[in-house]
C-alpha cells in the first residue's frame, strides 16, 4: 500500500509543475478506460495512475479494469463489458496482437474509440497506438548499448517475457536485425530464453543461462520484471560484474544494482507518461480533435503538441538511459 | 418420471435459483446488464469452460478426475494453427486437432484403466506434458491469419440474434449430455461405477472401457473447445487456455457433483456454469474489481458443499431435540474418500 | 491358523519404501553427474547453490503437503497462503525494517496456520471434502491477496540485506536457506516417525474407521494436519520474499500442482497412508535439477515442462510396476489369499 | 452364576437414528468371569449396543454403569481406558502401518522425550502373538496380509488392553475351525482370569458351547436374558425370531439334469490350481473348505472377476473366456458376491438402480433408458424374494441385511441365469432371513438352475448341497454327496488330518 502511494504521489509531483493552461479542444464529461495486460503489475498501475490523472485534467473520467492474469483471452470480457457501459474509449495493453481485434473492431463499430499503448494490436483493431518508443529505436539501441559495454565481442542471450509477447517479439526481431550489421561482427545471439513476466521464472531462467553458457558476456532483458530478476540474480552471484546485464528496467527497481555495480545501465521510458499519453489521445479522439489519420495532431498536456505517424502511432519519445550519473533523479 | 426427477431436486434447484437471483440483480445493478448483447457476450465468453465442463462432469461421476483438459486445448488449438499455417485445409486440421485431443485423452485413459494410476496423479502429469507440448508446436509463434469463415464459427451469432454460435454447440451437446447421464444405461451405468467401481465390475458392467471411453471423451471435447477458442480469438498460441483448468473443476463441483463420484447432474453444473459468468459480468459492469469475484467464487464453491452439510446437521439437531434427552453425536462420514 | 499366515513374508513393502527413495536417490545422481559430465558448470559451487536456492521453498512445501497427503487430504491453497504471508512479510520489513527476522518468520508460520485452520476447520467440521475445500481457500486467499496488494510490489532494494543473506549467504555452496529447509524436513521427518501424533497421520489416511474405532480424535488430527500445511506453508512464503526479493501479488501462483507432482514424484500415494517427508523432498529436489539440467544442456525452454509431465508419469508407472511384482513375489511366497 | 456388582452395565439405554429407533431401554449387566452371549436377528440392535458400551456413539438416553459407576463413554479412547476391548466383525486395520503399531496405536512405549520406542513395541507384539501361538513378524506391514491373519491381529489388539471387558462381534466370521478353536481357548483363559466377555454370533452351537448366560434383543428391544442352560437352540431361535420357524433347510430334491458347468484345470498361481468339476442343472454344488482355501477365488475365476491363469471353463458346451465377467454373463452365468456391502451393492444408489444394474441394456426404449421397465422389474422381484422396503427410490444402505442380499439375488435373477455362483449366500443374516433364502434357492435349483455354492457354514452346506467338493490349500480334495456326507468328515477333509488324498502341493 505504503509503496503504491508512493509511486502516484511522484506522478503527481512531476505533473503538478506543468499543469496545461487548457486541455485543447477536449470535451468534458468523457469516460475513459484503461485494460492493462493485467491488473495488480505495478508498470501498469504507474502508467494507468497517470492516465487517470490525465483524464482528470481535461475533465474526464478515468478508470482501470483489468483481469489479474496476462492470457490473450482474459481481456475480452473486459472489452465487452466496457462496450456494454458506453464507455467513450478504452485505452489497451493488448495481450495478444491478434486475438482481440474482432472484439475491439465491435466496440468501434459502436462509436467507441480504441488507443493501445505499451503493447499495439494490429491495426485494424485500433485507431492509434501510443509507442513507448519506436519499436526499431528500441531494439536497435538495446544492442548498440550492451555491444558498447561489452567491446562488440562475445556470446550474448535475451531474457524475455512470454514468448509470444508481442512487443518483446518485435524488439528481439529488430535486435536480430541489427546483429547482422558487420561492427557485431564478434557478437553472438545463443539463446532467447523466457521468464514469462514472472519474477521467479526470471530468476531461474538467469540461473540457467550462466549454467548453461559459460562464456557468456552479456544479456539484454527487454521487460522491467526479467532485468530487475536477472540483475538480482547476478548481484549475489559470482558473475556479478563478468557478465553485462541491461534492458528495460525501471528506475527504483534498478537503483540498487546501478549504485553495487551489478548493472552499468538500462533504459526505459517514463510509464507514468505513456499512460498520459494515451489519455490524451483517447480524449483528443472522442472530441473529433483528431481522427487518427497520419500528420494530424493533438495538444498532449505536459507533454506538449504530439503528431500521428504512419500507421497510426504516437511515440513517446527516446528511450532514457540510466546510469550511475544520473538514476537518482528518476523516482518512477 | 419420478425417478428420473429424483436427482434434481436439491441443490440443482438452490443454484438455479442463484442464477435466477444473479440475473435480478445484475439488471437492477447495471441497465446494460439485461440487454441482448450483453448477455450474448457473456455467455460467448464461457464457451470452453462450459464445454469441457460437460465431460468433466462425466468424467467426475464416475470417480475419476481429468486436470489435463485446459492443456489438450491448447495443445489441440497449436495443432490446429501449425497445420493451417502449413497449408492444410482448415477442415482437415480441425478434424486434426479434434483426433489429437481423443488421442491425449486415450492416453490419460490408458495410464488410468490400464495401469490402474490414480486419475489426479495422472492427469497433473498430463497436465504439464500437454502445455509442454503445446508450446512445442508453436514455440514463440502465434497463427492468426485464419479464414474469415472459420473464425466466425466462433466469433458470430445465429443470424441477426445476439447468441453466439459456440453457444449453440453447447447447447446441443449440454441436451445430450443430460440425456446420456440421466436417461441411458451409460449414464446409470456411470454413476454406479462412480460410487462403487467394485460392486459395478461384480455387476458385469465394463468399469475400465466406460472410464477410457470417459477420458477420450474429455479428450476429445478438449480438441473441440480448442477449435472453439481457436476460431473465436483467430489465434493459436502455446498458452492458450492456460488456467482454464480450476474454472473448470469449480464448475462442476458448485453444480452439485460429488467429487467422490456418484452424485450429481449436468443441470446443476449448467446452472454453475452460468452462476460464475453472470457475476463476472455483473460484477465488471458496476466496476468491481475481479478480485471480489475471485473470492465470491471461491466461497460459492465452499458453500456448495457445507450448505448442505450444515442443513443436514441442523435438520438432525431439531430432529434429536424433539426426542427426550436430546443429545448429538455421530460420527460424519463425508471425509472418507 | 499357522498354515494361512506362516509364510506371510515380512516386510517386503517396509523394504519396498527403503527401495523408493534409494532409487530416487540414484536417479538424482546419474542426473546430476550426466548433465555436470557434458557441462561441469552444473556442479559447481555456483550451480549446487542455484539449484539448492530453487528447491528449498517448493521442497519446504512438500513436507506441509505430505502431511496433509499422508492423511489422504489434499491441499491445493498452499500456494495462495504463501502469496499472502510472502507479501506480508515485504510489508512488515517496510513499515518495521528492524524487525528480527525469527519474529518474521513467526508471525509467517502463525499467519499461516491460522487459514490452514481454515482449511481444516472446513474438512473436519464441516464435512467438505477437502479438494472442494482448499480449491475454495485457493480462490478466496488469493482474491484476499488482490484486493490487499492491488498493483503494489515489494522490491529487493527496500529489504533488509541480512535477510535477503538467508538466500544468497551460507555455508559453502549452501545458502542458510537451504539449511533451514533441510533443519524442517529432517526434524519432521524424525517427527513423523518417532512420534506417536506423526503415526496418527499414517493411521489416518491408511483407514479412516479403524483411526476413529482406535480412539483416534480424527476431527482434532485433521484439523491439526491442515494446520501444520499452512503454518508451513506461511513459513515458505518469508522463505520466498527472502529468496526473491520481489513480491507482488501474483506470488507463488500455480505451485500447488508443482509441489503435489513433487510429492507424488517423491513416492508419497495421493491415495494416503504412504510416503515420506524426505521422499516429497527428493521428489522436489529431482525436478527442479531436471529442469536446471535442461536449461544447462541448452534444450530449448518449450520442452521442459513436457519433461517436467513426463518424468511424473514415469514416477508413478514405475511405483506401480515395483509394486506389482512385489505383491507377486509375495503371493508366490505365500500359499493363498 | 455371578453375584455383586457388573464390571460394565447398560441402564435404560435407548438410541435412534433420524427416525428410526434402533435400541429402546435396553438393561444389561456384565459380570467378571461370565461370558454373556449377545442374540438376535440383523437389525435387533446388537451392533447399536456394541458402539454404545464401545463409546462409538453416545446414547440418546439411559447411561451405563462401570464398576457400579455411572458413566458415558464419549468416544472410544475413553471405552478402551475404562477397560473396553472390542473386536469388531470387520478387521478395523491400518494396512500402512506394522503389525506392531495396529496394536499398540495411541498407547506405544515411550522412550525420551516421548518418542516411540519401536524397539520395545515389537517385542510387546511379538510375547503376545507368542502367547497366541501366531506366527507372524510384529515389523512386518499389514497390508498383504490375509483376512484370517488381520482377524489375529485384531484380536491380539484386544488382548493387549488386558481388558476388563471383551467385547467380540462375530468374530470367528471369517476363522477357520483351528482358528476358532484357539480363539475360544484364550478367551477361556481370560474368563479364569475374570475379564467379563461379550460374545455375538450368528453360530448359536458356538454360543451354547462357549457362554454361560444370553440375552436376545429384537426390535431394538430386550426380549429375555438369563442363564444359558434355561434354554434350547430352538426356543433362543423363537426368541429371535418372535415367529416360529419353517425349518432353516429345504427338502432334498430329484435327480440332476443336463449338464451345465464344465471346469477342467482351472488354475491361477498361487490361489488355485488344478480345478476340475462339473455342475448340473437342477443341482446345488457346495465348494466347502476353510476361508482361505481358494473357494471365492474359484468363483471368481469362472465369472472372469479375477484373471485364471490356466484351464478352461464351459457353459452348456461353449467355452467362456476369461477375465471377461459380462461374457460370462451372457452365457447364463450370475454371482452373488461374498462381501454384500462392498461388492454386491452401491450402497448409496437406490433399490431400482441396484436392482436393474446388471439388466441395464435389457431395460432401454430405443437408446434411453425406460423408467418403466426399471420399476416393472424390479417391484417383481422385490415381491417374488418377499423384499421388504418403503419406497422403490430408497438407498439400498436403508435396508437391512438380508433385505440387501435379496437386492443382491434379484439383480441376479433379473438376468434369468441358469447358472448361480453364490458366495456365503447367508453371511451375517439373522436366522428368520436366512431359512427364507434357504427355501429360495433351492426352488430355483428345482427350477433347473445350476447352483455353485461356497459357504463357511458347514450346517448350511450339509443341508443345501446335492453334493460337497471340498477344498484345501487351493485344491479340490474330496467330493462327496450331501447325504453322505457330516460335519465331521467335511472337516476331516478341509484341515488335511486325513491326510490320505495326496499332498497339498505347493501351487508356486
Amino acid at each position: 500500500m505504503k509503496r503504491r502511494a508512493l509511486m502516484i504521489g511522484a506522478a503527481g509531483a512531476m505533473l503538478a509543475g506543468t499543469l496545461p493552461a487548457e486541455a485543447a479542444g477536449i470535451k468534458p464529461g468523457l469516460t475513459i478506460a484503461f485494460l492493462p495486460k493485467q491488473v495488480n503489475n505495478p508498470y501498469f498501475t504507474t502508467a494507468d495512475d497517470a492516465g487517470i490523472a490525465a483524464c482528470k485534467e481535461f475533465g474526464a473520467s478515468g478508470k482501470e479494469v483489468g483481469p489479474s492474469s496476462a492470457g490473450a483471452s482474459t481481456q475480452v470480457s473486459y472489452i465487452n463489458t466496457l462496450v456494454a457501459q458506453r464507455v467513450r474509449a478504452i485505452c489497451i495493453s493488448a495481450n495478444d496482437r491478434n486475438a482481440l481485434v474482432p472484439y475491439l473492431k465491435r466496440a468501434m463499430a459502436q462509436g467507441i474509440k480504441v488507443v493501445s499503448y505499451d503493447s499495439d494490436v494490429a491495426p485494424a483493431g485500433r485507431q492509434l497506438f501510443c509507442s513507448q518508443a519506436d519499436n526499431e529505436t528500441i531494439g536497435r539501441d538495446e544492442v548498440k548499448l550492451l555491444g558498447k559495454m561489452i567491446d562488440y565481442s562475445g556470446q550474448i542471450a535475451i531474457l524475455s517475457a512470454t514468448p509470444n509477447a508481442t512487443n518483446q517479439n518485435t524488439w528481439i526481431g529488430f535486435m536480430k536485425d541489427e546483429l547482422k550489421k558487420p561492427e557485431y561482427a564478434k557478437m553472438e545471439l545463443v539463446k532467447v530464453a523466457y521468464g514469462n513476466d514472472d519474477d521467479q521464472k526470471s530468476f531461474t531462467e538467469m540461473q540457467g543461462l550462466m549454467q548453461a553458457f559459460p562464456h557468456l558476456r552479456g544479456v539484454i532483458s527487454p521487460t522491467t520484471v526479467g532485468v530487475s530478476a536477472a540483475a538480482r540474480y547476478l548481484s549475489s552471484s559470482p558473475y556479478k560484474g563478468k557478465v553485462t546485464l541491461t534492458g528495460l528496467g525501471t528506475p527504483n527497481q534498478m537503483r540498487a544494482y546501478i549504485k553495487d555495480g551489478t548493472v552499468q545501465a538500462f533504459a526505459l521510458w517514463n510509464p507514468g507518461d505513456l499512460g498520459y499519453l494515451a489519455a490524451y489521445a483517447a480524449g483528443s479522439l472522442c472530441s473529433g480533435v483528431i481522427t487518427g489519420k497520419e500528420g494530424e495532431s493533438f495538444a498532449c498536456g505536459k507533454l506538449g503538441q504530439r503528431s500521428i505517424g504512419a500507421d497510426g502511432v504516437v511515440i513517446l519519445g527516446p528511450l532514457t538511459v540510466f546510469d550511475k550519473s544520473n538514476i537518482d533523479q528518476f523516482h518512477f | 418420471m419420478a425417478e428420473m426427477l429424483a436427482p434434481l431436486r436439491r441443490w440443482e434447484v438452490v443454484i438455479w435459483l442463484l442464477v435466477l437471483l444473479a440475473l435480478f440483480l445484475g439488471s437492477f445493478l447495471s441497465p446494460a446488464f439485461l440487454t441482448a448483447d450483453n448477455l450474448g457476450n457473456l455467455a460467448a465468453n464461457l464457451s470452453e469452460i462450459a464445454l469441457m465442463a460437460l465431460t468433466s462432469t462425466m468424467v467426475i461421476v464416475a470417480g475419476e478426475i481429468d486436470l489435463s483438459v485446459a492443456s489438450a486445448l491448447g495443445m489441440c488449438s497449436c495443432l490446429l494453427g501449425l497445420l493451417w499455417s502449413l497449408h492444410v485445409p482448415i477442415a482437415l486440421a480441425m478434424l486434426a486437432a479434434l483426433i489429437a485431443g481423443a488421442l491425449a485423452g486415450a492416453f490419460n485413459g490408458v495410464l488410468v484403466t490400464w495401469l490402474g494410476l490414480p486419475s489426479l496423479a495422472v492427469t497433473i502429469g498430463t497436465l504439464a506434458l500437454y502445455r509442454g507440448l503445446a508450446f512445442g508446436l508453436l514455440g514463440d509463434k502465434a497463427v492468426a491469419d485464419f479464414p474469415t469463415f472459420f473464425t466466425n464459427l466462433g466469433f458470430g451469432t445465429v443470424m441477426g440474434t445476439a447468441l453466439p454460435n459456440p453457444m449453440v454447440l453447447f447447447f446441443l451437446l449440454a441436451v445430450l449430455t443430460i440425456l446420456v447421464l440421466h436417461a441411458t444405461p451409460f449414464g446409470r451405468a456411470l454413476y454406479a461405477i462412480g460410487a462403487n467401481p467394485v460392486a459395478a465390475t461384480f455387476a458385469g458392467l465394463p468399469v475400465l472401457r466406460h472410464k477410457f471411453l470417459l477420458f477420450v471423451l474429455s479428450g476429445a471435447m478438449s480438441g473441440l473447445a480448442g477449435i472453439v477458442y481457436t476460431a473465436r480469438f483467430s489465434s493459436a498460441r502455446g498458452d492458450n487456455a492456460e488456467g482454464f483448468v480450476l474454472p473448470v473443476v469449480a464448475a462442476v463441483l458448485l453444480g452439485g457433483i460429488s467429487i467422490f463420484g456418484g452424485k450429481g447432474s449436468v443441470i446443476g453444473v449448467i446452472a454453475a456454469v452460468f452462476l460464475i459468468g453472470i457475476l463476472q459480468n455483473a460484477l465488471a459492469l458496476i466496476d468491481v474489481s475481479n478480485d471480489i469475484l475471485t473470492i465470491v467464487t471461491g466461497s460459492l464453491l465452499i458453500a456448495s458443499v457445507l450448505g448442505p452439510n450444515l442443513a443436514a446437521a441442523v435438520e438432525s439437531r431439531l430432529e434429536r431435540r424433539a426426542l427426550p434427552g436430546g443429545r448429538r453425536r455421530q460420527p460424519r462420514r463425508e471425509n472418507e474418500a | 491358523m499357522s498354515a494361512a499366515v506362516a509364510a506371510e513374508r515380512t516386510g517386503l513393502f517396509q523394504a519396498l519404501a527403503r527401495v523408493r527413495e534409494v532409487g530416487l536417490f540414484a536417479v538424482l545422481a546419474a542426473l546430476a553427474l550426466a548433465t555436470a559430465a557434458i557441462n561441469p558448470r552444473f556442479l559447481g559451487a555456483q550451480g549446487v547453490k542455484d539449484i539448492l536456492e530453487d528447491v528449498a521453498v517448493t521442497a519446504l512445501l512438500c513436507v506441509g503437503e505430505t502431511i496433509v497427503l499422508l492423511m489422504r487430504q489434499v491441499d491445493l491453497s498452499i500456494s495462495s497462503i504463501l502469496g499472502l504471508t510472502a507479501y506480508a512479510t515485504g510489508a512488515l520489513f517496510i513499515a518495521h525494517p528492524a524487525m528480527p527476522i525469527p519474529l518474521v518468520m513467526a508471525i509467517g508460520a502463525v499467519g499461516g496456520a491460522a487459514l490452514g485452520a481454515l482449511n481444516g476447520g472446513l474438512v473436519a467440521w464441516g464435512g467438505v471434502p477437502s479438494l472442494v475445500a482448499t480449491l475454495g481457500t485457493l480462490y478466496v486467499f488469493r482474491g484476499a491477496d488482490f484486493a490487499w496488494v492491488k498493483g503494489a510490489q515489494i522490491n529487493a532494494t527496500s529489504l533488509p540485506g541480512h535477510f535477503l543473506g538467508l538466500a544468497t549467504a551460507g555455508v559453502g555452496p549452501v545458502p542458510f536457506l537451504a539449511l533451514i529447509v533441510v533443519g524442517l524436513i529432517a526434524l519432521s521427518g524424525y517427527a513423523l516417525r518417532h512420534y506417536p501424533a506423526g503415526r496418527e497421520y499414517f493411521a489416518l489416511g491408511s483407514n479412516e474407521e479403524a483411526a476413529r474405532l482406535a480412539g483416534i480424535d480424527v476431527r482434532r488430527r485433521l484439523l491439526l494436519g491442515f494446520i501444520c500445511c499452512g503454518a508451513i506453508a506461511g513459513f515458505a512464503g518469508v522463505l520466498f520474499t527472502a529468496r526473491f526479493g520481489t513480491v507482488d501479488a501474483t506470488a507463488g501462483t500455480g505451485l500447488e500442482l508443482h509441489v503435489i507432482a513433487a510429492c507424488v514424484v517423491g513416492g508419497v500415494a495421493i491415495t494416503g497412508g504412504v510416503g515420506s517427508v524426505e521422499g516429497a523432498a527428493i521428489g522436489a529436489l529431482l525436478l527442479a535439477t531436471i529442469s536446471n539440467a535442461l536449461v544447462s544442456l541448452r534444450v530449448p525452454a518449450f520442452w521442459e515442462q513436457t519433461i517436467e509431465g513426463a518424468m511424473l508419469l514415469a514416477a508413478i508407472s514405475l511405483d506401480l510396476v515395483i509394486a506389482r511384482h512385489t505383491l507377486a513375489l509375495m503371493r508366490s511366497g505365500r500359499r493363498h489369499g | 452364576m455371578t453375584d455383586g456388582t457388573p464390571i460394565l452395565a447398560t441402564v435404560g439405554v435407548s438410541k435412534s437414528f433420524g427416525g428410526a429407533v434402533a435400541l429402546r431401554d435396553v438393561s444389561l449387566a456384565l459380570h467378571g468371569g461370565e461370558a454373556h452371549a449377545l442374540l438376535g436377528e440383523n437389525g435387533a440392535g446388537k451392533s447399536t449396543l456394541v458402539r454404545i458400551l464401545a463409546g462409538v456413539i453416545e446414547p440418546d438416553s439411559g447411561h451405563i454403569l462401570l464398576n457400579g459407576r455411572k458413566q458415558i463413554f464419549r468416544n472410544p479412547a475413553e471405552a478402551r481406558d475404562a477397560g473396553v476391548a472390542v473386536i469388531y466383525q470387520e478387521p478395523t486395520l491400518f494396512p500402512d502401518l506394522s503389525i506392531a503399531e495396529n496394536v499398540l496405536i495411541g498407547r506405544q512405549p515411550r522412550r525420551s522425550w516421548g518418542r516411540i520406542d519401536h524397539r520395545r513395541s515389537t517385542a510387546m507384539v511379538a510375547a503376545l502373538f507368542a502367547g497366541l501361538g501366531v506366527a507372524l513378524d510384529p515389523a512386518r506391514l499389514v497390508r498383504g496380509l490375509s483376512i484370517a491373519g488381520q482377524q489375529l491381529v485384531e484380536i491380539a489388539k484386544a488382548l493387549s488392553y488386558e481388558a476388563r471387558v471383551l467385547i467380540m462381534d462375530e468374530p470367528t466370521a471369517a476363522l477357520t475351525g483351528e482358528e476358532t478353536a484357539r480363539l475360544f481357548a484364550v478367551v477361556r483363559r481370560l474368563l479364569n482370569q475374570g475379564v467379563a466377555i461379550l460374545f455375538i454370533t450368528h453360530r448359536l452351537e458356538e454360543a451354547f458351547a462357549e457362554c454361560q448366560r444370553l440375552t436376545v434383543l429384537r426390535d431394538g428391544a430386550l426380549v429375555d436374558s438369563g442363564p444359558i442352560a434355561g434354554y434350547t437352540p430352538s426356543q433362543v431361535v423363537r426368541l429371535m425370531v418372535g415367529r416360529v420357524l419353517e425349518t432353516l433347510y429345504p427338502p432334498r430334491r430329484g435327480e440332476r439334469g443336463a449338464p451345465a458347468l464344465t471346469v477342467r484345470g482351472l488354475s491361477a498361481a498361487g490361489v488355485y490350481a488344478g480345478i476340475d468339476f462339473d455342475l448340473h442343472q437342477g443341482e446345488i454344488v457346495a465348494l466347502a473348505g476353510l476361508v482361505g482355501a481358494g473357494r471365492s477365488e474359484v468363483l471368481r475365476g469362472i465369472f472372469g472377476i479375477d484373471q485364471r491363469e490356466g484351464g478352461t471353463v464351459h457353459a452348456f458346451g461353449r467355452e467362456i473366456p476369461p477375465g471377461d465377467p459380462r461374457a460370462a454373463m451372457r452365457m447364463g452365468l450370475a454371482l452373488v458376491p461374498e462381501d454384500r456391502r462392498q461388492q454386491g451393492l452401491v450402497l448409496d444408489l437406490s433399490i431400482i438402480r441396484n436392482a436393474t444394474l446388471a439388466v441395464l441394456r435389457q431395460l432401454r426404449r430405443g437408446p434411453f433408458s425406460s423408467p418403466a421397465k426399471e420399476r416393472a422389474i424390479t417391484a417383481e422381484w422385490a415381491s417374488r424374494l418377499k423384499l421388504k422396503f418403503r419406497r422403490l427410490s430408497d438407498a439400498v444402505a436403508t435396508l437391512s441385511g438380508g433385505n440387501q442380499q435379496k437386492v443382491v439375488l434379484s439383480k441376479w435373477l433379473a438376468t434369468a441365469p441358469r447358472i448361480l455362483l453364490i458366495d456365503e449366500p447367508t453371511r451375517g443374516i439373522d436366522v428368520g432371513a436366512k431359512a427364507e433364502l434357504h427355501h429360495l434357492i433351492a426352488g430355483l435349483a428345482r427350477q433347473e438352475l445350476a447352483v455353485l455354492m461356497v459357504s463357511s457354514e458347514l450346517p448350511e452346506v450339509l443341508g443345501m448341497a446335492d453334493r460337497i467338493l471340498v477344498m484345501r490349500e487351493g485344491r479340490i480334495v474330496g467330493e462327496m454327496g450331501g447325504a453322505l456326507a457330516s460335519e465331521e468328515s467335511v472337516m476331516a477333509l478341509a484341515t488335511g488330518q486325513e491326510g490320505a488324498l495326496g499332498p497339498a502341493r505347493d501351487p508356486a
